[in-house]
């Protein structure tokens, strides 16, 4: 027999959470509401009698069933939420009822069940479990094997791009670079040699004359060029000497 | 209080996880709804491996856990596959099989 | 000889296969191929026949084992032949006629570059007809059954660059499928009451059954029979099946396959003679049959569909034969076996005509042909003597035995079975006469460019040897009863049963009724002229047209009401049946295209679809279990 | 507590150890061999050899079997001539799935995805198809599917079976997104086979759940025995048969359960989809045979409703939705949907018959399915500028067949015919020991359905036909189809055609032989 405590306790943390897999918008309040209704289920395992189930469901599942849940979901974008208003006519409250009519059913059915309660639980301890999965179940380990197996290669098949074009070496690169006619060094930064670094300032190379390419494109688009205007005209007419001002 | 009272629970969690696979439209989270059932099914063995005094409940829930371990891997691989493909993982876009 | 009766079919059907493998290097010498392997078969059961004749009438049933077929369980079933003289009797009929068929072919065809497919098709034909009658278990008939379905199916859409040809066979063959389901179901129901599928095993077990397990048996059968004999309500097909080559029709549909039916019920008549319900729902079809063969034949313009029509009444008149029982089988066979020599022979003749006349089949466009084509007319007026029932050609012998033995009975049974075989026979002489009359007498109502003449050797010989058949076969085996006594053996010994009206008084009536058929058909198609458009069907244009029907007392006394339920009925026929068909297959389109809409593409849905599923089964097991 | 090494008859398990293990050496070769031809070389071998020896140890196990078999490990497994049956069964059509996995068109395609993890119509797609890359776990995963399909015949214990269930669905889910044209709807039935499959494990699960409570046990024995003997638990009991039949029902492809099938048949690479339409269909009756025969056989009478109103659905549904169809691979499809109706036939009344007729019901369907769609691989639809594209599966192309091609034409003719139940063909024989099977325990009506459902079924099949043979091919249409030649695929075509010949002309033999398999099981079952 169990506590009737726990058990509202775990009815509770596991049912209410639940409930989000139907109602909640973000697919990342779903998934953490899906790790408390696992927390929930390893507290049960505990209270039933099996301690390491208990600790292997919070490992396995919390720990690294539902952060891979987490991980793909931040992969396909995180705030990618979902209008929950139905788009197939009827789905949701057929869908609804005939759930809950199956809970229900189900539930009546167990309601129904009479069964004996050992009065001794068994205590799922990890040597009981072990000598038991390695006696009678070692088949099912052994095949339990290939599916990982399986499992592994498709993850790799569906997800894994190999090299698809030839690694380049920094010489190359390099190489390349000269050979289009780019800058063979880094591009000069806005305000180097000028008389003033704001960002919308141009560069000025060698011989005095502005560098146009070294302020970023965007700011002219944005036309937020509006602070260095004074010392652009002043490049413009070299006429003008820093004394003047 | 009677540990059958869990194997309730486990039908309710059964029952939501089953409204989730047909309610949502984002893969990912009816998938969730998928392992929620499977986690219901778990419970309801450990329910009834305590109810019978044995522990063969228990040794099938752990091997539902691995099961479900792999096939969350496999089905979070087909709907990157599917998501890198159409740049969605709602299930209502992917619908040109019919009829 | 009788050992080997397994190289009847094996010959043709290598010959099939050899033809089909061979593709166009098959083009010079396939056809000749496929008539010598007709031939030997030919020859084959002939050595086979005369052996047979040298045993003791007892002994004739001759059994022989191919291999295990089905083996193990309860249903131990071995592939075998079973000779004697019913089935040896088609064997001769199939193989002569058949081949008769094939030389004709040669010439036919000779135009068609797929010649070599179509004697394929032919050999593969002869093969399963074989199968069909050589089987010694409905399992293995059933083969046969289906064999001769899917040959004259490929022979139906031979000529396949008109998509109405390929609709045609499609039609017939699903038709035949209905057929088959009966054929199938019969199989099942002996299977559970009878113990068994070879005919060793159901006719034994079948006296033990009761009337209810048989009479059921015999439906099924009958629907079958049905399906494959062109009987009502499943005739709809063989219309639409002329769309086949001419040589086709004559083999196919006039002389063999259809005739599968009437072989399968008088096969059966261990079953029937057990339900008599069944027996009698069998010649109460083939009564109405040859009524609805006949009119539809008086409605029909094209010569070949008129031909078509008049087998199936003939067949009805096989059936009516085959559902009085014993006192009817042999002469169903009889006629089944005149009617094979004189209907082909016609066919041939119609096949003969078209090749003169460009194909042309609309009989108001032929006229005056028995100068153009003498012995086409020659042959085909002893077929049409044959089938009108003229003493002493072949369908006298036939035809006036089955009407006698439809009076025979009690009750008002033989009054209607046996007024309706009467009046089909006036019916018979009348659109049978205007046939011939609008063919070959009357005026010439050619096309413009038309040169009618007699066609070559090679297809005249054929016809000029069924109408020899056609005029002194039924004499012949009448004579001392020979063909009855031939097939004593499998349909048993008939009491002699007094008919309810005596017997010259039955063949006078026939006789003058069959003769005022065909003075009326003389006076309207071979005497007066034909219009070359059908006269429209509305009273008004009738009205309009007055002045061309001289004798007002025939019009108002037979052509209106004639014409009236001629239309009637052929209309019926097409509409009811024909739309029974198209309606039923329509509607099947129409709940598939709906439940097709269920499955939406949406995965969400499908999963409902299940969850629902599951929740209905769930509940009606663990309520309805508890 | 102290462990004791357990005792395995690893010998009966030869023929499963086989083709697992030549899986997982197959994966290892993946990483030692770098060239893709090579390794696609090696693995078609490596699959051939372990199908053809695995079938071939069966075979052996077979003849040198005494007695009923043998259960391995306490009631996990059982190996007796019924899973003997079915595991060459499923080897054999291993062996002709690999066949057409290989296969490659006239120039060089094979049926999957150069690479699976870029996206349709990308920069990479191109790469990769440039530098020759093939996706050779195909065949290791295709080995899993089928030790796995192996398995689920032969296990007895509802644990094994929920494991065996997903190391063959597993692999299936995957291959089927790889196809290399018409990437979108490969991965749509990718998705759609996967979520509906992973629904239907977890309410076969969630049965077999409810069948340990009630029962206490999870071999098939056990629970047979709890069914007789355990009082106050029926609703329990029946609730968790129906929720594992219906698990299994899912993989058969029966009505209301089916909607997968034709979204996974044609999206699938077609290889994929002759290979499972066969072998799935088979290893789901085989296990669903062992589970109602051997845990559920008390049931009989609560469960017949079920068989029944879900065999008269899929006849009816799966025939009346495949006159509609204009897309072939959708058509054999939802054909199959009315198979799995014709199968379930068998069931009514739990006839042993059934344990002899339907190995040999699935070998002919098997055997024509892989056929077809073998012939369907071959028919390729062409553009203007002569390149060949992907098959051609839209009906209305298929007009003219017969003069493209008569032997295809002839072959998938023969493949329909089959289907359709005509004489001379497997599937006559197939339809006819099944039905007899469901007669011999008074299945009567369900028969009658039967027989008309095929014979309406007829409609469809017929239309190709007539299609293929007697309609010209469409003006304009002369060059749009190319008839493509794959040595592989054509051998899988014979082979389909002259299995299809033999077991429809003299099926002696093999019915003789499966006659075995039906009466060995009950030995061993009690």
């Amino acid at each position: 027999m169990v506590n009737a405590a726990m058990f509202w306790i775990i009815a509770a943390i596991t049912v209410i959470p639940a409930f989000s897999l139907l109602f909640a918008r973000k697919a990342v309040h779903v998934a953490m509401s899906v790790v408390l209704v696992m927390v929930g289920l390893a507290a049960a395992y505990v209270t039933l009698g099996a301690p390491f189930l208990g600790m292997v469901q919070i490992v396995v599942y919390t720990g690294a069933v539902m952060m891979l849940f987490l991980f793909v979901l931040m992969l396909v974008g995180v705030d990618q939420r979902e209008e929950l208003k139905e788009t197939i006519k009827g789905q949701r409250w057929i869908g609804l009822f005939t759930a809950a009519g199956l809970g229900a059913f189900l539930v009546s059915i167990v309601v129904r069940t009479v069964l004996p309660v050992a009065p001794t639980g068994v205590q799922g301890e990890p040597d009981v479990i072990a000598i038991m999965l390695f006696e009678k179940y070692v088949l099912v380990i052994e095949v339990l094997g290939f599916l990982l197996i399986t499992a592994a290669v498709g993850a790799l098949v569906l997800t894994h791009t190999p090299r698809l074009k030839p690694r380049r070496t920094q010489l190359e690169v390099q190489r390349d670079r000269v050979r289009v006619g780019a800058d063979p060094v880094n591009k000069p930064m806005p305000g180097v040699y000028a008389r003033h670094n704001a960002l919308d300032v141009p560069a000025l190379d060698p011989e005095g004359r502005p560098i146009e390419h070294s302020v970023s494109r965007v700011l002219k688009i944005r036309n937020q060029t509006v602070e260095g205007e004074q010392w652009r005209a002043q490049l413009e007419d070299p006429s003008r000497k820093e004394g003047d001002r | 209080m009677d540990p059958i009272n869990f194997v309730i629970l486990a039908s309710i969690l059964f029952a939501i996880g089953s409204a989730a696979v047909l309610l949502r439209r984002n893969a990912i989270i009816a998938f969730m709804g998928v392992e929620l059932m499977l986690n219901a099914a778990n419970l309801a063995l450990v329910a009834f491996s305590r109810i019978h005094g044995e522990i063969d409940g228990q040794i099938m829930a752990f091997f539902v856990l691995v099961v479900a371990a792999a096939e969350v891997v496999v089905g979070l691989a087909i709907i990157i596959a599917v998501f890198r493909a159409r740049q969605t993982i709602s299930l209502d876009e992917p619908a040109e099989l019919k009829g | 000889m009788l050992d080997l009766t397994w190289l009847l079919i094996a010959v043709p059907l290598a010959s099939s296969f050899v033809l089909l493998l061979a593709g166009k290097r098959a083009n010079p010498w396939g056809h000749w191929l496929g008539v010598a392997a007709s031939g030997t078969a030919f020859v084959v059961g002939l050595l086979a026949f005369i052996q047979m004749l040298g045993l003791d009438e007892h002994d004739r049933s001759h059994a022989v084992h191919l291999f295990s077929w089905i083996p193990g369980g309860e249903l131990n079933l071995d592939a075998g032949l079973l000779v004697d003289p019913l089935s040896m009797t088609f064997v001769l009929l199939v193989t002569f006629v058949g081949t008769l068929i094939h030389l004709y072919s040669v010439a036919y065809m000779e135009h068609d570059p797929d010649r070599r497919r179509f004697f394929a098709y032919l050999n593969l034909f002869v093969a399963a007809m074989l199968l069909l009658v050589l089987a010694d278990s409905y399992l293995l008939l059933f083969v046969g059954w289906e064999g001769v379905g899917l040959a004259s199916y490929l022979l139906i859409g031979f000529w396949n660059h008109k998509p109405e040809y390929a609709t045609a066979a499609n039609k017939a063959f699903v038709v035949n499928r209905i057929g088959d389901i009966g054929l199938i179901l019969a199989m099942g129901l002996m299977f559970a009451y009878l113990g068994g599928l070879d005919f060793q095993t159901v006719f034994a077990a079948a006296p033990e059954a009761t009337t209810a397990q048989l009479t059921a048996i015999g439906l099924m059968l009958l629907v079958a029979a049905c399906g494959k004999s062109a009987q009502f309500p499943l005739q709809s097909w063989l219309g639409d099946a002329m769309a086949g080559p001419t040589p086709v029709s004559a083999l196919i549909h006039a002389a063999t396959m259809v005739t599968a039916g009437v072989y399968l019920i008088v096969r059966s008549a261990p079953v029937f003679e057990g339900a008599p319900a069944a027996q009698t729902t069998v010649a109460a079809i083939g009564a109405f049959t040859l009524i609805l063969g006949a009119v539809i034949g008086m409605a029909k313009d094209d010569i070949k569909k008129a031909l078509a029509a008049s087998t199936m009444s003939q067949i009805g008149y096989m059936m009516l034969a085959a559902g009085l029982g014993p006192i009817g089988y042999a002469f169903a066979i009889f006629h089944l076996v005149t009617h094979g020599f004189f209907k082909a022979g016609m066919f041939l003749g119609a096949g003969s005509v078209m090749h003169g006349m460009s194909d042309q089949v609309d009989m108001r466009r032929f006229g005056a042909l028995r100068t153009a084509m003498v012995t086409t007319w020659v042959t085909f007026g002893l077929g049409w003597l044959a089938i009108l029932g003229v003493p002493p050609f072949s369908g006298f012998w036939s035809k006036d035995k089955i009407i006698e033995a439809a009076f025979v009975g009690e009750g008002a049974q033989p009054w209607i079975l046996g007024g309706a075989a009467l009046i089909g026979a006036g019916l018979t002489a009348f659109y049978m006469s205007r046939l011939f009359f609008m063919t070959f007498h009357g005026k010439a109502r050619w096309t413009d460019g038309q040169h009618p003449h007699e066609s070559p050797a090679l297809m005249t010989v054929p016809m000029i040897i069924l109408a020899v058949g056609s005029a002194f076969l039924g004499l012949f085996l009448a004579m001392g009863d020979r063909f009855s006594t031939w097939l004593e053996p499998v349909t048993g010994h008939a009491e002699h049963h007094e008919p309810v009206l005596p017997v010259p008084v039955i063949m006078v009536a026939t006789l003058l009724l069959v003769a005022v058929g065909a003075w009326i058909a003389w006076r309207k198609y071979g005497a007066a002229d034909v219009p070359e458009t059908a006269p429209a069907a509305s009273l008004a244009t009738i009205a309009a047209r007055n002045d061309m029907f001289q004798d007002s007392v025939n019009r108002g006394v037979f052509e209106r009401p004639g014409t009236h339920l001629t239309r009637t009925l052929v209309y019926a026929d097409a509409a009811i049946v024909d739309g029974a068909v198209d309606k039923t297959a329509h509607g099947f389109a129409r709940t598939g295209e709906s439940v097709r809409k269920t499955q939406n593409g949406q995965v969400r849905s499908y999963a409902l679809t299940m969850l629902v599923g599951l929740v209905i089964v769930i509940l009606v097991v663990v309520q309805g279990g508890l | 507590m102290s462990f004791t090494t357990p005792e395995i008859a690893w010998a009966p398990l030869a023929p499963v150890i086989i083709v697992l293990g030549a899986a997982a050496v197959a994966i290892l070769l993946e990483s030692f061999l770098r060239s893709p031809e090579t390794r696609r070389k090696v693995q078609l071998g490596v699959s051939l050899v372990a199908l053809i020896a695995a079938a071939g140890t069966a075979i052996a196990q077979w003849a040198a079997l005494e007695g009923a078999g043998t259960v391995v490990l306490d009631g996990m497994l059982t190996v007796d001539r019924q899973s003997l049956a079915w595991q060459v069964l499923i080897a054999v059509f291993g062996t002709l799935g690999a066949l057409l996995f290989a296969a490659r068109t006239r120039a060089g395609e094979e049926a999957f995805t150069p690479l699976g993890s870029v996206a349709p119509g990308s920069t990479e797609e191109t790469l990769a198809r440039r530098k020759g890359l093939q996706v050779t776990e195909v065949f290791p995963l295709a080995l899993f599917a089928v030790g796995g399909m192996m398995l689920f015949t032969s296990v007895t214990d509802l644990i094994f079976l929920f494991v065996a269930l997903e190391v063959f669905s597993l692999p299936l889910y995957i291959l089927v997104a790889l196809a290399r044209r018409r990437r979108f709807l490969s991965h749509e039935g990718a998705l759609k086979y996967f979520l509906l499959g992973a629904f239907s494990s977890a309410i076969l699960l969630f049965g077999a759940a409810f069948l340990y409570g009630a029962t206490g046990s999870t071999s098939y024995a056990g629970i047979a025995a709890g069914v007789a003997s355990v009082t106050g638990v029926d609703a329990l009991v029946l609730a968790g048969a129906v929720m594992v039949v219906v698990g299994l029902l899912f993989k058969i492809g029966a009505v209301p359960f089916h909607s997968w099938t034709p979204d996974a048949y044609q999206g699938a690479p077609t290889p994929v989809t002759a290979f499972m339409a066969a072998a799935t269909k088979a290893a789901a009756t085989a296990a669903l045979l062992r589970v109602a025969y051997e845990a559920f056989h008390g049931l009989e009478w609560e469960l017949s409703w079920l068989f029944w109103a879900v065999a008269i659905a899929s006849m009816v549904l799966g025939t009346v939705v495949a006159l509609v169809q204009t897309e072939l691979k959708r058509m054999l499809a939802y054909s199959s949907v009315a198979h799995a109706g014709f199968i379930l036939v068998a069931f009514a009344g739990f006839p042993d018959g059934a344990l002899s007729a339907l190995p040999f019901y699935l070998a002919s369907y098997g055997v024509a399915t892989l056929g077809a769609f073998a012939v369907i691989t071959q028919v390729r639809e062409k553009a203007e500028d002569g390149t060949v594209l992907g098959e051609a599966t839209r009906l209305g192309q298929w007009a003219g067949l017969g003069k493209r091609s008569p032997w295809l034409a002839g072959a998938m003719a023969l493949f329909l015919l089959s289907f359709a139940g005509i004489p001379l063909t497997a599937g006559f024989v197939g339809k006819f020991v099944a039905f007899a099977a469901a007669i011999s325990e008074g299945g009567w009506p369900l028969v009658l359905i039967a027989v008309i459902a095929s014979a309406a079924a007829a409609f469809f099949y017929v239309r190709l036909i007539v299609l293929m043979f007697l309609t010209d091919v469409p003006d304009g249409q002369e060059d749009a189809i190319e008839i493509d030649h794959s040595p592989l695929a054509r051998v899988v075509v014979i082979v389909a055609v002259a299995a299809v010949l033999l077991l429809g002309i003299v099926p002696g033999p093999v019915l003789a032989a499966f006659e075995n398999a039906g009466v060995l099981l009950l030995g061993a079952a009690g």
